[in-house]
């Protein structure tokens, strides 16, 4: 953390970057937000450890619009986000100074099971702890780094950046599960379990936005929610229909671009399970249209905007 | 169900895509030893005429060569219907083409079982 | 190679021959062929009613059993061959047919067509290939011009059978040709020899098996080959010429035959 | 709802100008019936159809829609129906996936010489639809149980 | 709310015998919007038009709902007519209740509802309509013919002498197609080439015809008016300006094994060639398969007799690239290929033949120089069968559903040909039906029969059997008669069935337009627009629109060619203004949309916006109206709903959904 410090100040001192994009410490070891930081003084309050999993890249739009150019701190999986935005058009490569950091796995509070917790430490980066201690309102407690970690860790997609102008710290392998594993479970439902179950998941929604306003793919101008475009603008819940089919538009309009970064199911405050739905368009268009990550290059052609001639046909695998 | 419907089903023909060609008469085998000739067999469905192919022994003249199922232009292939009245006739009339008592005297040394076989199936039900 | 075999009722008795000769020479050209158990007579005709399935049910059973076996089924009479690949046909395509077979067979797993049916010629023809078969020829049958006599069965209707081209057939040709002789092309070689006819109409047999043997004749053919006991029954009555089974052919230009004289 | 006897369903089908839409006319002049469930909504290609619009007649009380367009490699122009087939395709996945009756969506090319297949296309969807009933789970995805 | 006026037409009783158009009327005045509706039995007759045009008026409408047939008939009659009542034709709706209504209902209650509810899915769409202008786009004042048989030239001719550039593009060594092979043509009995050869030559000749022969078309993009094609000219080896056609090199190559394509395979050529003598133009070709020198660097010896220096190994496969503003197809046809039909004998005999194979062997340039012989000995034929509708009107998958319609008339031709030569020869004709529909087409055939004594025999042939003495034992039925008939012929000739071009297909495609399941091209509209494709820009000339005889290919030639005048005579074409467009405060500049788009028509600058008072530098999609064909391809790719498309927008659509499911 202290490199990263020493490497912001010297460039804000240098003026070779105007400001600095990072993570700003909390109340608590585990509330760390995203900020941005104009001085090296201001650096004081610059944290990077295990809770600092907000995905820095989409700030990158508002940070493209200011004067001068931007130090912004990215984890291998952030860099996908990067990418496929600068493929999109939708950042300016030349106001950003990127600093590839490295990882050891992201964690959520919400997989920490216990009541009452005041603090949490032993997620410092890079001295992380193989075991992190709770403080709580009933005694100290422990739990396992590893245990704590987010959903999206457990598959993480690697230790490689994909675009940086520096690289600073190690990553960790935290590959764990099969990342896929849990969209067959569902596919071998039943229909009526497979309905039962995503009812239950949606019905949790309070249509708060947070899935879409974290999201570094739905970073639209206007979104079709809050336009006329197709008469589904109002915001409160008084068409039906954004209410019933957010969920599904939104990853239909991600699909071939979420880049897989599971900030959605990290920000959600009902802990719904948002990634299921962009892992299945993911599953479904490396099986049929061949392997394609978004983000990891800027030049093979996204698969909705692809064809072939053999396509497979619309219900394929249908019974 | 009438007796065409039961043709047309036992068959899975529709004898209506006759163009009257002539092709099956033309390649029947069995042609000069039937009193209705193929191509004349599937009118007589169409107009429903069972009666007279029940009447008729072109039924059991049919050799189930196929030649007139594997020519037909118009998928028709009249040996299906052929066949199917057979069935029919077979089946509803109690008629025999061949009975028990006949088969003795039309045995010979060199008969080979796949005759009698055949012959049952074809004669009898 | 291994392959499940369909004898079939004639060739129990009166086509000893036929049957003997193709097995000894199966293991001669390296493949071997094990007689199903308790098989049935495969009816001898295809029962040509779609709403039939009793008399399917032998064939059904048969083509099971080789499924079992995970082999492939052989025969060797154009008959059995006909009748085992029709019904095949059936289960694979027809619902119905498939369906209700099945419910009357009451097997573990329902039998869908997956049994691959092939007659001993194409055995020859696409596993062993005509060239090997060349090769392993101990008697050319040099200078022997031969007839071949394909009749119906193995051959229609085409788009079922898949044998060989229905009106312009070259297998029994190509197999006479590696056995060294000279193959006598002759048009009448797939028309009808009367079949089962003959048990109550000679006389049309009779007239019908003149016609192409004497066509054979008259492209100098000194005999016809055939691979069905009833073609051959009802040629022989009506013929100058001798007609001998494929497999004696072939036990002949193999050395087989005269072993076993 | 609960099936009443002469409940009917709601079909909408999107139908492209120059093939499928053609092909609708030429089952209508060759007088080949269909249900009259089905409406048809022209579109200038099956590339023009958002899955919004197709969840947007689920929403609004559709029990089934159904998208015709040019065959792949007919396309009026070049290339819609290739983006549109692989669009539907991950759609239809996708509503596989969280549970919807298969039998709701469905895409067929049609070309306009196929006013046959036009009319076996909707006998043969309508029926299938009808089976399943009124469309309950897409108009009621979210609603709190 | 605008004011819409709703406009019921009962099609004689074609809508009114199955929709209650009353009740339609009624129920449309219940609409939202809905101000004036009526019904009327002709809507689209003069006096139908003018109720619309007083209710435009009376009840100053502003949008139009017309319940009636397929917009695809009547919707660019009515558009006109409320332009002319001063009221933009876009907000002009057709709500389809015939094709889509009373043509397959019976029931009227049933039909009725729905014809309401497409009503009111048009009456909802068209609140939404926006006026549309229709912009213009410049035309290409040339057209291409892609095929140089006699329905393309014909066609090239006719463009040419109004007075544009018209190119052929041909794939054999010379022009001249399928009637160049022919020896003689009903019902006159003149000679083929007698009448061929002079339009060839007034084609070679004429100022405004390029030809381009042993070519290819490559690629096509653009759009009526504006086509950009591709076109391969393949290596000739023989350079054209400086060949004579004096015809040595031929004489002199020593490879003379290829068969010869001209007289369908029956005799060879060698490997420089030009197909036949009247060949335009009279350049020879080298067929690199066969040539010695190509394929070994040996030989050369066409290069030491050409006196002139013509011959070039060198030649490389040349891509032109030109500008047209039609294109008309007129790529014919070919006879089925016989593998499928083995009871025939056809690759057996050498004495079975097709009828086109007769045409060669009858025609004095041919393999037999004209002679009437069998190709096995040499023979003149004694017995002639004629089979007719080989491959014809077959529903199983070895021939074709339709009737090739010039057989009957052919075989009567070869048929009386024969006898008229070489009375001693019979000739036997077996067939289904004799059809025979033209002017003088019957009385040809009669002829056939009545003068030169054609024994015709109703009924087909099962089998044709080679017999040890080299004749043919034709198997037949005599149906009339009741009895089979089996006969000795010296030779049969196949009446082959005729299918489209095989390379048709491909041309369609390129194209994009539309063909049907028997690789025919499909019309714009069977009856009223016969020789123009649904494409539009793209015309159909010959038999790859149908099979047809030569007269009704000349005639449709002649059509086509009117129909391509009729376009290049005009400076401007309108355009179609349902083209897509941006929304510059949604879009996101994303580039997802250019990818999608066939035409190119997407292209990103970067403008500077008011977002409510926020003014930045915004990079935004910028469609090019005259390249945008309106498919609609990047409204859907657009995640922000910013790309719309004008006549098909977002909210139109929805709003027809509603309708339809309220």
């Amino acid at each position: 953390m202290q490199e990263l410090i020493k490497k912001a100040k010297a460039l804000l001192e240098s003026g070779e970057v105007a400001r600095v994009l990072g993570w700003k410490k909390g109340e608590y070891e585990y509330d760390p937000e995203p900020a941005f930081f104009e001085t090296a003084e201001s650096l004081k309050d610059f944290v990077y450890n295990g809770f600092c999993g907000a995905n820095l890249s989409k700030y990158m739009i508002e940070a493209g619009k200011k004067e001068g150019k931007t130090l912004v701190f990215l984890k291998p999986c952030d860099s996908y986000s990067y990418n496929q935005l600068l493929r999109e058009h939708r950042v300016d490569r030349e106001k950003a100074y990127i600093v590839g950091v490295g990882c050891k796995g992201k964690l959520a509070v919400s997989k920490i099971p216990f009541e009452g917790i005041l603090n949490i430490s032993g997620s410092e980066y890079p001295d992380a702890a193989e075991t992190l201690t709770v403080e709580t309102l009933y005694g100290t407690q422990t739990i396992a780094y590893k245990d704590a970690m987010l959903e999206r860790c457990h598959v993480c997609k690697g230790k490689e950046h994909v675009v940086y102008d520096e690289l600073i710290g190690e990553s960790a392998d935290t590959v764990d599960a099969d990342r896929f594993a849990e969209v067959e479970r569902i596919e071998a439902m039943s229909p009526e379990e497979k309905f039962a179950f995503f009812q239950s998941e949606l019905s949790k929604c309070i249509r708060c936005n947070a899935c879409r306003n974290v999201c570094p793919a739905c970073s639209c101008r206007k979104c079709v929610f809050d336009s006329t475009a197709f008469d589904s603008e109002q915001k409160a819940n008084t068409t039906s229909f954004e209410e019933k089919m957010f969920h599904i538009i939104r990853a239909f309009h991600v699909a071939g671009r979420c880049t897989d970064c599971g900030e959605c199911s990290r920000v959600c405050p009902q802990g719904i399970p948002l990634h299921l739905f962009n892992r299945k368009f993911i599953k479904d268009i490396n099986a049929l249209y061949g392997e394609y990550q978004a983000g990891s290059d800027l030049e093979s052609k996204a698969p909705l905007t692809n064809f072939t001639t053999e396509d497979a046909e619309p219900g394929v695998g249908r019974g | 169900m009438n007796k065409v419907e039961e043709i047309k089903l036992i068959s899975g023909v529709n004898p209506l895509k006759c163009m009257k060609c002539g092709k099956c008469s033309a390649s029947c085998p069995s042609f000069n030893e039937m009193d209705i000739k193929p191509h004349q067999f599937v009118t007589y469905v169409i107009n429903d005429d069972v009666e007279a192919l029940a009447q008729s022994k072109s039924a059991w003249k049919c050799l189930s060569c196929f030649a007139c199922i594997e020519r037909c232009p118009r998928d028709v292939k009249p040996g299906k219907l052929i066949d199917a009245a057979r069935q029919i006739l077979i089946r509803q009339r109690d008629q025999e083409g061949l009975s028990p008592d006949e088969i003795p005297a039309l045995l010979d040394e060199e008969i080979p079982q796949q005759l009698l076989m055949s012959a049952f199936r074809k004669y009898r039900r | 190679m291994k392959y499940s075999y369909f004898p079939g009722c004639t060739l129990r008795n009166k086509a000893k021959d036929l049957d003997d000769y193709a097995r000894a020479c199966a293991e001669k050209l390296g493949f071997s062929l094990e007689e199903l158990t308790d098989w049935q007579c495969c009816g001898g005709v295809y029962p040509l009613g779609a709403d039939e399935i009793a008399s399917k049910l032998p064939s059904v059973r048969a083509l099971n059993a080789a499924k079992e076996k995970e082999q492939d089924l052989v025969a060797v009479c154009s008959a059995c061959y006909h009748v085992l690949k029709r019904v095949n046909d059936d289960m694979a395509n027809v619902a119905d047919i498939q369906t209700r077979a099945n419910n009357y067979m009451q097997l573990d797993t329902p039998y869908t067509g997956e049994t691959k049916v092939l007659h001993y010629l194409e055995v020859l023809r696409d596993v062993v290939g005509f060239d090997k078969l060349k090769e392993a020829v101990v008697n050319p049958l040099t200078g022997r011009k031969v007839g071949a006599y394909y009749g119906c069965l193995l051959l229609r209707p085409s788009n079922v059978m898949a044998f060989d081209d229905p009106e312009n057939p070259t297998i029994l040709e190509d197999f006479i040709r590696a056995l060294g002789a000279e193959p006598v092309m002759y048009p009448y070689r797939n028309e009808c020899c009367g079949g089962y006819i003959s048990i109550k109409e000679q006389d049309q047999a009779a007239g019908l098996c003149k016609k192409i043997v004497s066509s054979a004749e008259g492209f100098q053919a000194d005999c016809l080959v055939t691979a069905c006991p009833l073609c051959k029954y009802n040629l022989s009555k009506n013929s100058t010429l001798p007609i001998v089974y494929f497999t004696e052919l072939l036990a002949e230009a193999l050395g087989i035959k005269e072993a076993q004289e | 709802m609960p099936v009443t006897e002469n409940w009917k369903p709601k079909i909408v089908a999107f139908c492209c100008n120059w093939c499928s839409y053609a092909g609708a006319d030429l089952a209508g002049s060759s007088r080949l019936a269909y249900p009259a469930d089905v409406k048809i909504i022209k579109v200038p290609c099956s590339c023009r159809v958002n899955p919004m619009f197709i969840l947007r007649a689920f929403e609004k009380g559709a029990d089934g829609v159904i998208l015709c367009g040019c065959h792949p490699g007919d396309c009026h122009y070049s290339t819609g129906n290739y983006y549109a087939r692989r669009r539907m395709t991950l759609l239809f996945s996708m509503l596989d996936y969280l549970g919807v009756e298969e039998g709701r969506t469905r895409v067929e090319w049609v070309s306009a010489a196929e006013g046959v297949k036009f009319s076996e296309t909707m006998n043969s969807f309508v029926e299938k639809v009808r089976a399943l009933g009124p469309n309950v789970r897409l108009g009621d995805l979210r609603c709190k149980n | 709310m605008r004011r819409i006026g709703v406009f019921v037409c009962h099609c004689g009783s074609n809508i009114a015998a199955t929709v209650d158009v009353k009740k339609v009327v009624e129920m449309a005045l219940k609409e939202q919007g809905v101000v004036h509706a009526e019904d009327y039995p002709y809507m689209c007759s003069e006096a139908g038009q003018v109720k619309i045009a007083e209710a435009i008026k009376e009840h100053k409408l502003e949008g139009i709902v017309v319940c009636s047939c397929s917009p695809r008939m009547h919707e660019a009659t009515f558009r006109k007519c409320a332009e002319r009542n001063g009221l933009n034709p876009y907000l002009v709706e057709i709500a389809n209740i015939r094709e889509h209504c009373s043509w397959i209902h019976k029931d009227m209650a049933e039909a009725t509802e729905k014809a309401v509810i497409l009503m009111r899915a048009a009456v909802a769409k068209v609140h939404l309509n926006a006026p549309l202008q229709a912009g213009e786009s410049a035309v290409t004042k040339k057209a291409l013919v892609i095929g140089g048989g006699i329905a393309g030239i014909q066609t090239a001719i006719d463009i040419a002498d109004a007075g544009y550039k018209v190119d052929i593009v041909e794939k054999e060594p010379s022009i001249g197609g399928r009637m160049s092979q022919l020896d003689k043509t009903f019902p006159t009995l003149d000679c083929s080439a007698c009448i061929l050869t002079p339009k060839m030559v007034e084609a070679a000749a004429h100022e405004n015809i390029t030809i381009h022969t042993w070519s290819e078309v490559e690629k096509v993009s653009g759009f009526v008016g504006n086509f950009t094609v591709d076109i391969r000219k393949k290596a000739r080896y023989v350079n054209m300006d400086k060949c004579t056609g004096c015809g040595v090199c031929q004489e002199k190559c020593p490879s003379k094994k290829p068969l010869n394509e001209f007289n369908r395979g029956l005799n060879t050529r060698s490997a420089i060639y030009t197909p036949f003598a009247q060949a335009i133009p009279n350049v020879p070709v080298i067929d690199a398969n066969a040539c010695i020198k190509l394929n070994t660097g040996k030989c050369g010896i066409c290069e030491k007799f050409c006196q002139v220096g013509a011959i070039d190994y060198t030649q490389k496969d040349e891509i032109i690239t030109e500008q047209y503003g039609a294109i008309v197809v007129a790529t014919g046809f070919d006879t089925i290929k016989l593998d499928k039909y083995g009871e025939y004998a056809y690759n057996e005999s050498k004495d079975v033949i097709t009828s086109l194979e007769l045409e060669r062997i009858m025609n004095a340039a041919g393999p037999t120089k004209g002679h009437l012989e069998r190709l096995s000995d040499g023979k003149a034929p004694k017995e002639i069968v004629f089979i007719q509708c080989v491959g014809s009107r077959c529903s199983d998958d070895r021939g074709k559903p339709y009737c090739s319609k010039i057989c009957c008339m052919y075989t009567a031709k070869h048929a009386m040909l024969i006898r008229d030569k070489y009375p001693d020869t019979n000739v036997t004709v077996f067939y289904i039906d004799v059809r025979t529909p033209g002017k003088n087409f019957d009385e040809f055939y009669r002829r056939a029969v009545e003068d030169y004594g054609v024994n015709y025999v109703k009924g087909q042939v099962g089998k044709v059997a080679p017999q040890p003495d080299g004749s043919l034992m034709v198997h037949g039925v005599d149906l009339l008669e009741n009895k089979q008939i089996v006969k000795k012929a010296d030779m049969v000739v196949l009446a082959t069935a005729i299918e489209p071009n095989p390379d048709v297909r491909k041309i369609a495609t390129m194209l994009t337009a539309s063909i049907d399941t028997n690789n025919f091209l499909t019309e714009a509209h069977p009856k009223l627009r016969p020789v123009e494709s649904p494409t539009a820009g793209v015309f159909l000339s010959g038999v790859c629109q149908g099979p047809k005889d030569i007269p009704e290919t000349v005639a449709q030639a002649g059509a086509a060619a009117v129909k391509v005048i009729g376009l290049l005579a005009k400076d401007k074409l309108k355009t179609n203004p349902c083209t897509a467009k941006a929304d510059e405060l949604r879009c996101n500049g994303c580039s997802q949309c250019a990818n999608v788009c066939p035409y190119g028509a997407i292209s990103y600058e970067t403008k500077q916006v008011n977002d409510h008072g926020i003014r930045e530098d915004r990079r935004i999609a910028v469609v090019n109206s005259a390249l945008c064909q309106g498919c609609g391809a990047c409204t859907v790719t657009c995640p922000s709903g910013a790309m719309d498309l004008q006549g098909f927008s977002n909210r139109q659509i929805i709003a027809e959904v509603d309708a339809i499911c309220r």
